[in-house]
């Protein structure tokens, strides 16, 4: 694999909440066009983690670099950088008093100021790419749990963003319908979208990912490709965590 | 400190500025037009007076007046806890035509202002009660024993007994309305499942709500009580208006007497606020503590 | 039973002898009755109160009640007799029965020393002359009536006339005596009553439960008596003329 | 695979519920037990008071309600009363939301002293009773401003319920989920779009319920107004009651009015609850 | 497999919510120490019929005969057949205001009316058999999912039930405390207890069920034992559920 630019340089970050140690001395590199899925137990940091990479958490020491910035708590630069770094959470966070199409549009003409017809033309087109053009007109309420994550998807990807960042994007959801959001997911891959995924899917890890991590208890216990991942993880810890999940 | 200067902004100047100006209109006014002659000296002695015929301390209008309120505060919380309890499960119950009378009774109250209520249920409850159960009497037979300090104590003057006695029923009366949507609020608040789990290991529905769900509700019940007694304390002011010898009423008559208007009705709001506020502290540590435990 | 037996039986009177206590409703107004520095209840009334309790052999109880719940806590049977300086006004009088009047009370003026020095009564009907009045009530009219030249200045509180007369934005207001006299001693320097007779004077009467001659007869015949006995008018001249028991009061 | 004779042999069928469970179970049943007992202590009460000696004097109630004289038809002082009510709760409570605004903003706003004032604010108006802040309005800061009681009573009104609704407010903003945040914040926006494009709109759904029952609650607080005899339905009903001293017929018709009123805004409060739950 | 006497007997059993039917014509019959694993769409009906099993549902017409007693709605016979009808639940249930000894004691003792020491001795012999004997007087909130539903499995064995019910046990839990609570079933269903289990755990499935159930639309669209429910299932829709499930 040549490696290209790196768009997310993590050193020696470390995060506390309150007195409590969430991340601890983090390193991590994130070169453009890879996928890295991050897997740990629950409340092993893994959400904080990425929620630091779109400045919706502070870290309180160490280096994050996006795209060559460095970021700082400042409101203008991070609402910058927030403009490039798409997330899509677990529970979909559309806006409920917009249509789908509206939530697609509210980013792009708000935000980027581009004018009604051209973002329009943008949502259409994204939500064509995560199989649902039908739905445009709808309430978010009235859509299943995988349509939502997928116009969520979409709404991400209107703002043009050059990286993905998704939080479990399908525990919230019912075992029938994980699949139609993994395979868009898939497809985004294939475009060459730089992507963070938090996920407990192995299966769509194995398929998609470029590198693997394991974290727990706030620090990343493993770094390696699948392939060595899944077969021969370094760590003990992380050989019983893949065994619990694999097994049913 | 420095750190408490470095976060003030501008706009907290403004305010700072504008309450500065408010205040001291207020106080030019006062000094200045009104000529109003401030005698707050006189106020503590109508709080604890020396009284100059028995040669000793005594409460005084303002302090009577706020035991009496207390005393009727929580006489009455007492009473519309348990009425409310009743109403509260009432609205609950499975039998239609007890929902709907629990829910006429509940709607009349708190559809109509408390001044109302507070005058229907006067003339029409209480006073027909006191008679009915013969209370100035006996009362007055009390008041005239030679220890009755102990009554006196619990109850305050003897021969205003009845006068208590109506404004603890009305105001507790008016209360239980708003207990027994916090005790329903409560019970409906326990899961489904809650009842479901217990229903399948066999419990009645009597047994489901004693052991399993009243045990979870009073839990979730208190805070909201809590703050319930602090607006009885509050709404025990309109007992005034019947006449009730409490905080509110006589400072009416302090400033009938005396045309201490100001200083009278101030005392009398930082009397209400000392002991609503305080005891809303008190209430928010207590539930505080026991969420740590 | 023949019928004068049962009325009478049920008369307050009875059911005061019964219980040994008479019960009597007033609300507190100045100087009629008052608390004074103890707490205690003084006045007017209360030397009236307590003299017809032991005139009757029986302890006294007042019964403080708010002035517009009044009538119906007598009517309700708070308690058995108001003697609260009430005034007979037709409508009241609809409702409750009066006994013979036991004091007269009438407006009087109370003016700025110094805006109405050397002034006379009948000069102050003139136009350079304000007068301060609480609006809708009876000395506003009066005074319309009595100094038709005047200007009048109506205010929504009795106390706000009072204040505009000390203040000297008007020449004098009129109130229904104590008051006056009161003001003007509490303000020697800047207020005085001016002197003469009273206007509208009107009398204040014991106030009962309707259909009750017994007790009627009870009262006429103790007002008469402490009448023509000089005791009530003494007493009234102490509290409304004089100002001896201003220091049991924080005035 | 069964036979369900055979199960027959092992449990007899349950009988059915009892008669008089399934009688008492119906719903016409309940309602007419229901208004059974309603009539009997509307009865009992009615009846028990003339035994005291009450003079009922219904026929007399209705010249409050309406006149026919020989101008012609004229409202009678309830509905007068009424109008004066709504009027004077309709004014406290515009200017109740102004302030009420102004205090969830200065709570919302992250200053110090903003935040300082607008929690003394509250606390100072959450601890002191309605009665002694009208009170204090217009004995007290009546004379000081030189307004008279009308003002004092709005005044009074208008603070003591803008307490009430900036929690309204502020809780209106705090119910909307902090994911729509989040969510707002990761494509970019600016708090200023935040909360003008994602969470007042969504906030108003949280608020307007609520809202609608502070209306009833500020008419059922506006009564105590006719304590310094503010010219509004309980005054005018006071009013009636010192001249005929009806109370027992006043007072009812009173409560009644309100009660009409109040209901009726109450089950317009449920209608708006239903249809923004169904929205939602 | 010989076949004892018939524990649940389902016969043209008819559910309606309002107008919304939601049973349609169910027959059933599990036998004494029968495993049956129903399966199917959310929202197809299973947790519907297993509740009207103990009566926390009413079917509107067809037989229901629970261990040769026919159901009707009448509170009193059906807290009788309760106490031989123990339920599990998703979301486990625990009452929150009572230590773990608590909860399986009350039933014993209230219902039961059987003396403290000995609802005590049943308790602890059940929480044994669940392996969480050192949990007895902590509260359910300060235990793991999956220590929490071996506890409510304990609370209804508590109860010496004859049947035992389970509307999808494990779906709440994190993906690791699902084997230890699908562990202690499997024990159960060794003791020979007659079970019903709602569940999506395949793996579990094929090792304990006698009979597997496929339910769609409020209707029962399978019955089959495993062994071919799961290589050659007669209907289409029922093939279709298993490959998604599956999958991943
Ligand atoms: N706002 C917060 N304040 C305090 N502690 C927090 C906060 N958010 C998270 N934590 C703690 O930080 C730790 C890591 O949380 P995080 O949400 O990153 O875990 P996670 O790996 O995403 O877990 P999960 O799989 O359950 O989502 C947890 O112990 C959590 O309790
Ligand atoms: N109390 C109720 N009132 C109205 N409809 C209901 C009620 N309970 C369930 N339903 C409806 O009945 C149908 C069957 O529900 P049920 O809960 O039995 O499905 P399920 O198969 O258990 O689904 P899941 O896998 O999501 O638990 C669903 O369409 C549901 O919406
Ligand atoms: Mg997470
Ligand atoms: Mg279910």
């Amino acid at each position: 694999m040549t490696q290209p630019s790196p768009m997310i340089e993590v050193t020696n970050l470390d995060k506390y909440y309150g007195t409590f140690h969430a991340l601890k001395n983090i390193d991590l590199t994130v070169h453009q066009g890879e996928k890295v899925v991050i897997c740990g137990p629950s409340g092993s940091g893994k959400s904080t983690l990425i929620r630091c990479f779109n400045g919706l958490e502070w870290h309180n020491s160490g280096r994050l670099v996006i795209d060559g910035i460095e970021v700082y708590k400042d409101a203008k630069e991070i609402r910058e950088l927030r403009q490039e770094v798409g997330m899509v959470f677990q529970q979909f966070n559309l806006f409920p008093h917009l249509t789908v199409l509206e939530n697609l549009m509210i980013g792009p003409m708000k935000v980027r100021k581009i004018t009604k017809t051209q973002a329009e033309e943008t949502a259409r087109n994204y939500l064509d790419r995560v199989h649902i053009p039908e739905q445009a007109d709808k309430y978010p309420a009235q859509l299943s749990g995988g349509q939502q994550q997928r116009v969520a998807i979409a709404r991400s990807l209107c703002m043009e963003t050059r990286i993905m960042l998704f939080d479990e994007p399908t525990s919230a959801l019912d075992p029938e319908m994980i699949n139609e959001v993994l395979d868009v997911m898939v497809e985004l891959a294939d475009t060459g979208m730089t992507m963070v995924v938090v996920t407990h899917e192995m299966g769509f890890a194995r398929k998609v990912a470029d590198t693997m991590v394991f974290m727990e208890a706030g620090q990343i216990v493993e770094i390696s490709p699948p392939e060595q991942f899944f077969t021969n993880p370094s760590s003990e810890r992380c050989r019983l965590f893949l065994n619990q999940i694999l097994e049913h | 400190m420095q750190e408490f200067l470095r976060k003030i902004r501008w706009p907290d100047y403004v305010i700072v500025a504008v309450l500065i100006t408010f205040f001291g209109y207020i106080w030019l006014s006062i000094e200045g037009t009104l000529n109003y002659k401030w005698r707050w000296e006189l106020i503590p002695s109508y709080i604890v007076g020396w009284h100059s015929g028995r040669e000793e301390y005594f409460a005084n209008l303002l302090l009577q007046g706020l035991a009496a309120t207390v005393r009727i505060s929580i006489y009455s919380g007492i009473l519309a806890l348990i009425l409310g309890t009743i109403l509260g499960i009432a609205r609950c119950s499975a039998n239609l035509t007890i929902r709907m009378l629990a829910r006429t009774y509940l709607e009349f109250l708190r559809n109509v202002p408390p001044v109302v209520v507070v005058f229907i249920f006067f003339f029409f409850l209480s006073q027909q009660l006191i008679d009915a159960l013969n209370l100035e009497r006996w009362a007055r037979g009390i008041a005239r024993q030679e220890n009755n300090q102990i009554w006196t104590f619990f109850f305050g003057e003897m021969r205003r007994f009845p006068s208590l006695v109506s404004g603890v029923i009305v105001l507790a009366l008016f209360e239980s309305a708003f207990v027994g949507e916090i005790v329903r609020a409560g019970i409906q608040s326990i899961p489904k499942g809650q009842r479901e789990a217990a229903r399948s290991i066999g419990m009645s529905r009597m047994q489901e709500l004693r052991y399993v769900v009243l045990p979870q509700a009073m839990k979730k019940v208190v805070p909201p009580l809590a703050n319930q007694f602090i607006s009885l304390i509050k709404d025990s002011s309109i007992l005034s208006l019947i006449s009730v010898q409490e905080l509110t009423y006589k400072t009416v008559e302090l400033v009938a007497s005396s045309r201490m208007i100001f200083e009278a009705w101030i005392t009398t709001a930082a009397f209400y606020f000392v002991v609503c506020f305080g005891l809303s502290r008190i209430f928010a540590r207590l539930e505080k503590r026991s969420e740590k435990r | 039973q023949s019928a004068t037996q049962e009325l009478s039986s049920e008369s307050v009177i009875e059911t005061i002898k019964q219980d040994g206590v008479i019960r009597i409703g007033l609300s507190l107004f100045v100087p009629w009755s008052m608390r004074d520095k103890n707490g205690d209840l003084i006045g007017f009334e209360l030397d009236v109160g307590r003299k017809l309790a032991e005139d009757m052999g029986v302890e006294v109880e007042f019964v403080p009640t708010a002035w517009d719940g009044i009538i119906p806590a007598l009517v309700s049977g708070n308690f058995d007799v108001i003697i609260s300086g009430m005034s007979v006004t037709a409508q009241r009088n609809l409702t409750i029965n009066f006994t013979d009047p036991y004091a007269y009370s009438g407006l009087a003026i109370l003016a700025n020393k110094e805006l109405t020095a050397g002034m006379a009564r009948e000069d102050l009907n003139s136009s350079d002359v304000t007068f301060a009045a609480r609006r809708g009530a009876t000395p506003a009219t009066v005074i319309a009536k009595a100094f038709p030249e005047a200007n009048l200045l109506l205010f929504d509180e009795d106390g706000a006339s009072t204040q505009e007369v000390l203040n000297g934005n008007a020449h004098a207001t009129m109130a229904s005596q104590p008051t006056p006299n009161r003001e003007a001693g509490r303000n020697p320097e800047t207020l005085v009553v001016l002197e003469g007779e009273l206007f509208d004077p009107r009398g204040e009467a014991f106030g009962m439960r309707k259909g009750d001659p017994d007790a009627m007869n009870f009262f006429n015949n103790w007002i008469a008596q402490n009448w023509r006995s000089g005791w009530l008018e003494e007493r009234h001249n102490y509290w409304f003329a004089t100002e001896e028991w201003a220091d049991q009061v924080a005035q | 695979m069964t036979d369900l004779g055979i199960s027959r042999g092992k449990g007899q069928s349950l009988p059915k519920p009892p008669f008089y469970k399934r009688f008492f179970g119906s719903v016409f049943v309940s309602v007419a037990i229901y208004a059974i007992i309603v009539g009997l202590i509307a009865y009992g009460s009615y009846v028990g008071a003339q035994g005291m000696g009450y003079n009922w004097q219904w026929y007399r109630v209705p010249q409050f309600l309406y006149r026919n004289t020989e101008i012609g038809f004229e409202w009678g002082e309830i509905p007068i009363g009424l109008v004066a009510t709504i009027k004077l709760s309709v004014i406290s409570f515009l200017l109740a939301t102004a302030i009420g605004l102004l205090v969830a903003l200065l709570r919302l706003s992250g200053l110090v002293i903003g935040t300082a004032v607008a929690v003394g604010f509250l606390e100072l108006i959450r601890n002191i009773p309605l009665l002694v802040l009208l009170y204090l309005f217009y004995y007290v800061l009546g004379p000081i401003f030189g307004f008279d009681r009308y003002t004092a009573s709005i005044l009074t009104l208008a603070v003591f319920h803008s307490a009430l609704i900036s929690e309204i407010l502020r809780a209106g903003i705090n119910a909307v989920p902090t994911g729509q945040w989040e969510a707002a914040k990761s494509i970019g926006m600016t708090p200023y779009q935040t909360y003008r494009y994602i969470i007042l709109p969504q906030s108003v759904r949280f608020m307007l319920p609520p809202m609608t029952g502070e209306v009833v609650h500020l008419i059922k607080s506006s009564a105590i107004v006719s304590v310094i005899a503010v010219a509004e339905l309980t005054t005018f009903g006071r009013n009636i009651i010192s001249d005929t001293y009806m109370s027992f017929e006043i007072w009812f018709t009173i409560a009644l009015v309100y009660l009409v009123v109040t209901l009726i805004l109450s089950i317009g409060v449920s209608y708006l609850e239903k249809k923004y739950a169904v929205d939602q």
